[in-house]
């Protein structure tokens, strides 16, 4: 994977298209009765683009693996409910909480596992996510334990309520999109540079200076804050939360998105996490055999195109564009 | 001139085997000091441990009149010593222009967060780095391969490439681990001039290298290792004649005059 | 009025214990004989448990097949099903990273379930116990016959499994992919065979796990993914790629959980079996798997 | 006797089926909506559920339709997963643009939609159990409900022991919504009946083993195991319990009421007390209980299509789909009058119970939801 350093110009050109586009979606899915309902599927893909954007991070650039992030999207999502329903605080307060949270539990957890290398680390990491589980599970008096609880309010923003699936599609894609940038920012800086530095030769890295350790539960800990971000927008949007969203096999879902979509690249994790929340609504008619279904697709692509969907459609382009001279 | 790097009694093991062996030596600023031995003498074990990469089992290695026992590697990548790898360790998924703005690591400051918002002087450090890095590229003379990956580079260009890297971090001491090893001897001449400029640039150099040649024509101060232990240490005229290392080391170098 | 000395309970529980790690132990062996070949976790591994209950339940109960042979059938024909997807979805695998195996290995476990859930349904299966005998009595514990077989079939396999590695060609072979992994590579065809020897072999391990525990458990076609997990978490303990560790591993998460039911809670069970293995995670020197940068060589 | 008259009925039903698809055809289909857990956790709710509702609409469909309007069922597999259910919930709203929505089949994703349906003013007939999805009632105005409490359950389980002379119990439960809710009400109502809890132990829904639990127990001096689960560890309780020849007798939630629970148990089951919903011990109710025909009639009806037993969780899909259909019948396609109708139905005869909605109860069930029994000879045998 080559890795370019773009002028700063055409990122900020490449969001603003793909800006563009998502802002028109709504509408576009609106022509038709058949797919009015893909906006509510579009939040979703927000939501784990969020996620997985900071799972990227963490997997594709600094190499670092972890099947523990559902926990910090559940963390983000029990903060933001737990203190907008009990203590009547404002849902920017329990979005803002929820990171704080989540950046704490992920340094935390990340100082002693990050020296963990490869399964050894996806053990940690799942165990805490399994643990952080458990926890959502047994404190009833907290989470309301597998029943879960209701009532969490919507997000005001500048006095608006933003309750209606349109209004919340477009909050919640201007996160998308600022976690995009952030992550990209990231990825074509120094701090970025040291990342992928540490995935190709942590022995050359710790040369040039960069302290591996730091490096590490640094972006871990920016992968948790995004998992809390995604969790709390969850929160407000469907308003009801129980444990099960944030079970391993979310983890393990998120994990798929990276890689599926086309690991170290940032706009992989997008295009992953629309594919896996997509695929879904688009195999339900096979009804009973959709799992089955599912994990054929999966297959096929880790088969025919390891480096995902992202290098799927590059070699297509290059194909293209051979044709043509 | 004060010694920029002190060695007392240094000891390593490796699970019972004595791999350095109560060493002590200085290293004055701004000289090439080569570090010379048969295989297994203990060389790169030595770099490993000045560079922190090992801990000695005993004694002290000072830098510029400072311990830097307890030191880890990119801690003492911070003081001021950058090192080359025997065998090389680039960043191979990267550019030759990404590898050596990687050597600006410590050059440079702003962290995630001020990279994340892209405050305010990001993007002027980013572009100084680059400029930094594109120059030093063209000084070791591997310019037209800036945008291709390193892993695709030749072997020559690699180790330059890593001198380029090493010296991007503007070190006091460079650590230089077999530079010529696997070069032909075209390359190999390059190399020596490459270094001997270094030497004028004001950088003190410690240089292991089996290449008699490059050892006696540039450095002004040679230490000889056998069995981890040091058995000779002066200029290359002395140990030339010396008997000791003639024996141990020399005697069956032909390749030697 | 019904009570129990505290001795009895603590025999109680460590059979509990042993019962359960025998299953985690074979699920984490079975991680093992992959990993050491192929450096892939192999998460489709709890599915062959659940694929060998579910086929022995179908010969023996259905089709009244006598348990001796339907036991043999249903292993031979996981272990069939595991060189199937060894041709199927790991041989074709273009430039194979161990993540990509991963993910192939995930999605194959979403197949194996799928499947599994079409053959058999969503319903749970049951299997008589080997020999209908009464539950023994043991210092006030009652441990039922099954719990024997369990733990003697448990034991055979894993001397067998020494002796196949100490003392066969392909054994050999096996272990020198072992010794030296990485080494090996995944292309070639050697390697390739013994790949393919090792999702067999380590089906066949599962298919027994599955066959043996069904008698107690019942088997249903999602229970997979959990015994992947428990096991991953014992083949971890016990130190990727080490055949006793995974059994001592497999044993003492069995005998936590028993006894963090008995004496703790039986709600928090799991978590405490999960803070034990990170705890030794954390402090395990950095030696073994540790960085390299601080590491005596 | 009794085959002949299937025959009859099959024979009666194909020839409505052809009548039927014929005058059907010309009007406007009434679509309905279905969320179910037809896969993943709680699909041991979700099949029967969808299984039954399908069979509904065929049989209504076959009969000529809702005033000759057919029924169009939309169905979606929730997995038990609030964000699947979700999605799922905002496509039968937008984009098949149903008239009322029956499910979802567990209290969590019930919980999740109820937002959903106030706000697009869609009713809805949950088949979750828990009470927090009919109350309050100014925060539900949309949402009914189908399914007995679990406090129902615990107090006719809790009557039973004391009339047994039990003052000691001791909990199990699974830690899965079903069990939590069981489990809560079995604390909480308690003191109610001079029980005293014991152990409250828990385990989880994919547990091998239950020895050490039930060990546990005996260690505490119960005179009586509760069992609040479902799906295969209710299957290995009882078996465990019988292996170590405990002495005291196991109760069982309604979850146990299920033919295939007493074989899979193997004998073990013998003796297991619990209560059960009318449905399991359908051939045994004398007929002049108000539920005999209802109750015989779906399982007939069920065994012959699905050639599976039927359970009591498929007959919450059924009451639902009737009261649809009444409602619909009654009122024609419009949500507003829809709900109206079903906010004051009355005297309807559901599987388990008479319903009697009004403005301030949204559930509307009879106290007398379960029956108590216990296994004798491989088979139900009616308590008291």
């Amino acid at each position: 994977m080559t890795m370019p350093l773009p002028e700063k110009n055409q990122t900020v050109t490449h969001i603003f298209l793909f800006a563009l586009f998502v802002a028109v979606l709504p509408w576009v899915f609106g022509l038709s009765r058949a797919t009015s309902y893909y906006t509510d599927v579009m939040v979703f893909v927000a939501i784990h683009s969020i996620i997985a954007a900071g799972l990227s991070l963490l997997l594709g650039y600094a190499g670092q693996i972890s099947l523990g992030q559902a926990a910090f999207y559940g963390v983000g999502a029990y903060a933001s409910g737990i203190l907008t329903t009990r203590l009547g605080l404002s849902p920017w307060v329990g979005i803002m909480a929820g990171m704080a949270l989540a950046a704490g539990l992920a340094y935390g957890v990340g100082l002693p596992a990050l020296r963990l290398k490869g399964h050894y680390l996806a053990m940690a990491t799942l165990g805490f996510g399994m643990i952080v589980y458990i926890v959502f599970n047994e404190f009833i008096g907290l989470t309301g334990g597998p029943s879960g609880f209701g009532e969490i309010p919507p997000i005001h923003f500048f006095g608006m309520e933003i309750s209606s699936t349109l209004g919340f599609y477009y909050l919640v894609w201007t996160f998308a999109l600022v976690v995009l940038w952030i992550s990209l920012n990231i990825v074509h800086s120094r701090p970025g540079r040291a990342l992928r530095a540490i995935h190709d030769s942590e022995k050359a890295a710790a040369g040039v200076g960069i302290d591996i350790t730091r490096a590490k539960v640094q972006i871990f800990v920016v992968s948790g804050v995004f998992g809390a971000l995604a969790g709390s927008l969850y929160a407000h949007f469907v308003t009801f939360i129980n444990p099960p969203p944030f079970d391993i096999f979310f983890s393990i879902k998120v994990l798929m998105m990276v890689v599926i979509g086309g690991i170290g690249s940032i706009w992989g994790a997008y295009l992953g996490a629309a594919l896996l929340t997509f695929l879904p609504e688009w195999l339900a008619f096979l009804e009973d055999f959709d799992v089955l279904a599912y994990g054929i697709i999966l297959l096929a692509i880790v088969m025919f195109s390891p480096d995902g969907l992202v290098g799927l459609g590059s070699r297509v382009m290059g194909r293209i564009r051979n044709i043509k001279y | 001139m004060a010694a920029l790097l002190q060695i007392k009694n240094l000891n390593k093991r490796f699970s019972g085997v004595q791999a350095i062996f109560d060493l002590s030596f200085e290293v004055t600023q701004g000289t090439i000091t080569s570090i010379i031995g048969p295989n297994g003498a203990g060389k790169t074990t030595l770099i490993n441990m000045i560079s922190g990469f090992f801990r000695p089992s005993d004694g002290d290695i000072l830098f510029n009149g400072e311990p830097l026992s307890g030191l880890k590697a990119h801690q003492v990548a911070t003081r001021g010593i950058a090192r080359t790898f025997q065998t090389v360790e680039l960043f191979g998924r990267m550019t030759v222009l990404e590898n050596v703005m990687l050597g600006c690591h410590l050059k440079s400051r702003k962290g995630l967060v001020s990279s994340a918002f892209r405050l305010p002087g990001v993007l002027r450090e980013e572009a100084d780095i680059k400029t930094r890095s594109l120059s030093l590229i063209e000084t070791v003379g591997i310019a037209e391969y800036a945008s291709m990956k390193a892993a695709n580079l030749p072997l020559g260009e690699q180790k330059l490439l890593e001198v380029a890297r090493a010296l991007a971090g503007e070190p006091r001491l460079l650590l230089l681990d077999e530079p010529a090893a696997g070069l032909n001897e075209v390359e190999t001449q390059k190399a020596a001039e490459m270094i001997m400029g270094l030497g004028e640039r004001g950088v003190t150099v410690i240089l292991v290298e089996h290449d008699m040649k490059i050892v006696m024509s540039i450095s002004e101060k040679i230490l000889v290792l056998n069995h981890g232990a040091k058995i000779a240490e002066g200029p290359p005229a002395s140990i030339r004649r010396d008997p000791g290392v003639i024996k141990a080391y020399l005697g069956d170098e032909e390749s030697y005059s | 009025m019904d009570s129990i000395s505290l001795g009895s309970q603590v025999v109680q529980y460590i059979f509990t214990g042993l019962t359960v790690g025998a299953i985690y132990a074979l699920v984490a062996l079975g991680f093992n004989i992959i990993y050491n070949v192929t450096e892939v976790i192999n998460f489709a591994q709890g599915e062959f448990v659940v694929w060998g209950g579910l086929i022995l339940a179908v010969l023996a109960e259905s089709l009244g097949i006598p348990l001796f042979f339907s036991f043999f059938i249903s292993v031979g024909l996981v272990s069939l099903v595991g060189t199937v997807i060894y041709w199927t979805g790991i041989r074709p695998l273009r430039q194979p990273t161990i993540l990509t195996m991963i993910m192939a290995t995930i999605a194959i476990s979403i197949i194996l379930k799928g499947l599994a859930m079409f053959i058999w349904g969503k319903d749970p299966y049951a299997v008589q116990p080997f020999v209908e005998a009464p539950p023994v009595t043991l210092w006030g514990a009652y441990i039922q016959a099954q719990t024997f077989w369990v733990l003697g079939i448990s034991v055979a396999l894993v001397v067998a499994l020494t002796l196949f590695y100490q003392h066969t060609l392909t054994g050999k072979a096996m272990r020198a992919c072992a010794d030296n992994p990485g080494a090996a590579g995944l292309v070639g065809i050697s390697s390739g065979r013994m790949i393919l020897f090792s999702f067999a072999l380590s089906a066949a391990l599962g298919a027994v796990g599955g066959a043996i525990i069904t008698p107690i458990t019942l088997m249903e076609y999602d229970r997979g993914a959990m015994l992947a997990l428990k096991g991953f978490g014992a083949a971890i303990l016990g130190g990727l790629g080490n055949f006793y560790g995974a059994v001592a591993a497999g044993f003492l998460l069995g005998l936590l959980e028993s006894f963090a039911t008995g004496f703790i809670s039986s709600s928090y069970k799991d978590a405490i079996a999960l803070i034990v293995l990170l705890g030794v995670l954390f402090a395990r020197p950095q030696g073994l798997m540790g960085s390299s940068l601080q590491g005596d060589e | 006797m009794k085959r002949i008259g299937f025959v009859l009925a099959m024979v009666g039903v194909c020839a409505v089926t052809l009548l039927g698809s014929a005058q059907a055809a010309d009007k406007e289909p009434y679509r309905i909506g279905a969320l179910f857990a037809v896969t993943g956790p709680a699909s041991f709710l979700g099949e029967p559920e969808r299984n039954t509702a399908e069979m509904v609409k065929d049989m209504i469909n076959a009969s000529g339709g809702i005033n000759g309007h057919p029924i169009e069922l939309f169905v979606y597999d929730t997995e038990a997963n609030a964000t699947k259910t979700v999605v799922a919930a905002k496509k039968l709203i937008n984009r098949d643009r149903v008239l009322a929505i029956i499910g979802p089949s567990t209290s969590g994703t019930s919980m999740a939609v109820v937002p959903i349906v106030n706000k697009a003013e869609v009713p809805m007939i949950s088949c979750g159990a828990s009470l927090k999805i009919g109350a309050p009632v100014e925060k539900r105005k949309w949402v009914f409900k189908v399914v007995p409490g679990d406090d129902l359950a615990v107090r006719l389980m809790y009557d039973y022991m004391k009339k047994q002379g039990i003052k000691k119990a001791a909990i199990m439960s699974v830690s899965t919504g079903y069990g939590i809710s069981g489990r809560g009400q079995l604390n909480k109502l308690a003191p109610e009946y001079g029980i005293e809890i014991v152990a409250d132990e828990t385990y989880g829904p994919k547990e091998s083993d239950l020895t050490a639990q039930l060990t546990k127990i005996r260690g505490t001096g119960a005179d009586a195991i509760i069992n609040w689960s479902i799906g295969p560890p209710q299957v290995v309780v009882t078996r465990n319990w019988k292996q170590l020849g405990i002495p005291i007798p196991l109760y069982q939630s309604y979850g146990f009421g299920s033919k295939r629970n007493i074989k899979l148990a193997g004998g073990a089951a013998e003796g297991v007390i619990c209560p059960v919903s009318r449905i399991v011990i359908a051939n045994r109710l004398p007929d002049e209980d108000p539920h005999s025909p209802v109750v015989k009639r779906y399982k007939a009806l069920y065994e012959e299509k699905f050639k599976g037993e039927v359970s009591v969780f498929g007959g919450h899909a059924w009451d639902a789909m009737f009261q649809l259909a009444a409602a619909l019948k009654a009122v024609g396609p419009d949500r507003a009058r829809i709900r109206d109708y079903l906010e004051t139905l009355q005297g309807f005869v559901g599987n388990n119970s008479i319903f009697n909605r009004s403005p301030t109860d949204h559930v509307g069930l009879g106290k007398d939801a379960y029956v108590m029994v216990v296994v004798k000879d491989g088979d139900w045998a009616i308590l008291e």
